[in-house]
């Protein structure tokens, strides 16, 4: 499963019950998500922690929108809409936790 | 591959219908296929033809129907959700088409991925 | 059988402060109109949906929470709610509308895991 | 008393709107004045017109428009916010009018009390 | 000041956000945020311990559409909408958390 | 001076995702025009709205973090921004693209509390 996270994780609980329910799989951030992979944010470890369980992506123009593209965590994989287009086929069903 | 597409915010407000644009756009530079864009919720908002953002600034509504134009793309917007919220025949954008919520369960069945955008 | 799949509708918003919830319903309904394996899933603040006692008189909007007891009729019988936010929001089985399945978080992330198309709203 | 009212979301989506109604019907209801009403965001969709919800539902335009023609209630849309979004005087309902932000500024400087609805 | 919040506690930062910003005045509670005054609910004692520095009121109409009517905490008192004009008249100025 | 109230405009929403921040933006040009005495408070997901740095072009949305450079020409200088937003996000006065008041959460508070009309969006 593709799990597809947009909300930012200090505004919102999506992130959280994506992690607390999802068992694995991959995580894709986008739109105020992006926040969420940027060092030293107060989600940060959330997303370090996840890596254990998911493969984590960040979608580079919504990191770079928000001027945070040179921020991500290491770990987490930068992606472009074509990136977005290939996780979505690549996994048997996407799951947007909106 | 082919893939149906959910919308369930209007424009502008949120940025879902800008990502669900730029997705349908990175879809079909892969050469493949968007199935059908459904819009439900205030997603009906993008079909409206009176918008008239600023100069400067991006025309979601226009941007739809000229993808819908260029690439034969099927736009069809929620008729309950649409009269719930002001969309008719009369203020329809060209490309965008109006018909029941089977047109989205036919897109989970039909297309090989249904990827939703909303807030 | 080929044209068969399986829908999970994901229903974690609470009711009347968004539409999100009754919108859904109608989804559910159409689809298993098509003869669609349907199942739904109400974790987080979704779970106040099936709340009991709901009166709209007040604020003037529809009560749809009655819809939710005639899905049996529609076939749509595989409704599963999380123990985790049941327990957040001091709710009980007996609180709910409906028969359902209470499950963990973790049961519901495999059960979602394991659907053809995923639908939240 | 006067109450100016500020409303951010369109109809159905988000209670906002209903909410600033039965506060408006409250306000009246003790004599008090509610001066202004402005719609901004997606706000400006509670003013149109082509809006056709269920039967047994609220019908959430007429309901402000109702109330505007009753109490003599200003409803003013952003101009601004309403190109976006596709709000136009062909599709306005009655009792609103469109105007600019200053009208919103106008109601925090003029009414006693400025409340904002929204998500 | 009058601080009102629409926002259920368990999926938005605007309840926590108004605890940790604001010293005092009054609280209501309206749309989706109702849930936190309900009794053994998660946000319940955030409630019970902003009582200490807040009139903290709900909005009975919300309560009562979403069925919690009878599970109000002691010490939140129940309004209707005029009660919720009456405060907002009562407060030199409202801040709805959005 | 009668007519000269404070308007505090409460900036709690990150950019892009939604358009809160644009058209707030937009709401406090206006009120600055009407010789209102005006403050613009950033706080929770709000100071990331003065970040540096930030680059629309790739989802084609307009840029208008440039915007709060040119509200001192509109004579809106009192930008506060909460210390413990920052700190939550990693950010620091020099991440931002203009001059601010840093201030905690509690000072915030106190500073909306002596103002007369609230916009929050």
């Amino acid at each position: 499963m593709l799990h597809i996270i947009n909300k930012s994780p200090l505004e919102r609980s999506a992130l959280d019950s994506c992690l607390r329910t999802a068992g694995g799989g991959a995580i894709l951030l986008i739109e105020d998500a992006v926040y969420a992979a940027t060092r030293g944010h107060a989600a940060a470890a959330r997303i370090e922690e996840a890596l254990a369980r998911f493969a984590v992506y960040a979608l580079t123009p919504d990191l770079a929108a928000r001027g945070v593209a040179d921020r991500l965590i290491d770990g987490v994989t930068p992606v472009d809409y074509g990136g977005f287009v290939e996780l979505v086929a690549e996994h048997p069903a996407s799951h947007s936790w909106l | 591959m082919k893939f149906g597409i959910l919308v369930n915010e209007g424009p502008y407000q949120h940025q879902a219908s800008d990502t669900a644009y730029q997705f349908c756009k990175a879809v079909l530079a892969k050469g493949w296929q968007v199935q059908r864009v459904f819009f439900y919720h205030d997603g009906v908002n993008n079909a409206t033809k009176l918008t008239e953002p600023p100069q400067d600034d991006r025309n979601i509504v226009q941007r739809w129907s000229r993808l819908a134009e260029e690439h034969d793309i099927d736009l069809v917007v929620c008729v309950a959700a649409a009269l719930r919220r002001g969309i008719r025949e009369d203020n329809l954008a060209p490309g965008f088409r109006i018909s029941g919520l089977g047109q989205l369960v036919e897109s989970g069945i039909q297309a090989d991925r249904l990827v939703v955008f909303g807030d | 059988m080929s044209n068969v799949k399986k829908f999970v509708f994901v229903n974690r918003k609470a009711p009347y402060g968004t539409i999100y919830a009754l919108e859904a319903l109608e989804v559910v309904l159409i689809t298993a109109a098509f003869d669609q394996d349907v199942s739904l899933v109400f974790m987080d603040d979704g779970v106040y949906q099936l709340k009991r006692g709901q009166q709209t008189q007040a604020i003037e909007n529809k009560n749809f929470s009655p819809v939710y007891r005639a899905l049996e009729g529609y076939d749509v019988e595989k409704l599963y709610v999380e123990r985790e936010a049941l327990a957040a929001r001091a709710l009980t089985e007996d609180d709910l509308l409906v028969p359902v399945t209470v499950l963990s978080s973790a049961e519901l992330g495999a059960l979602i895991d394991s659907q053809d198309v995923v639908l939240s709203f």
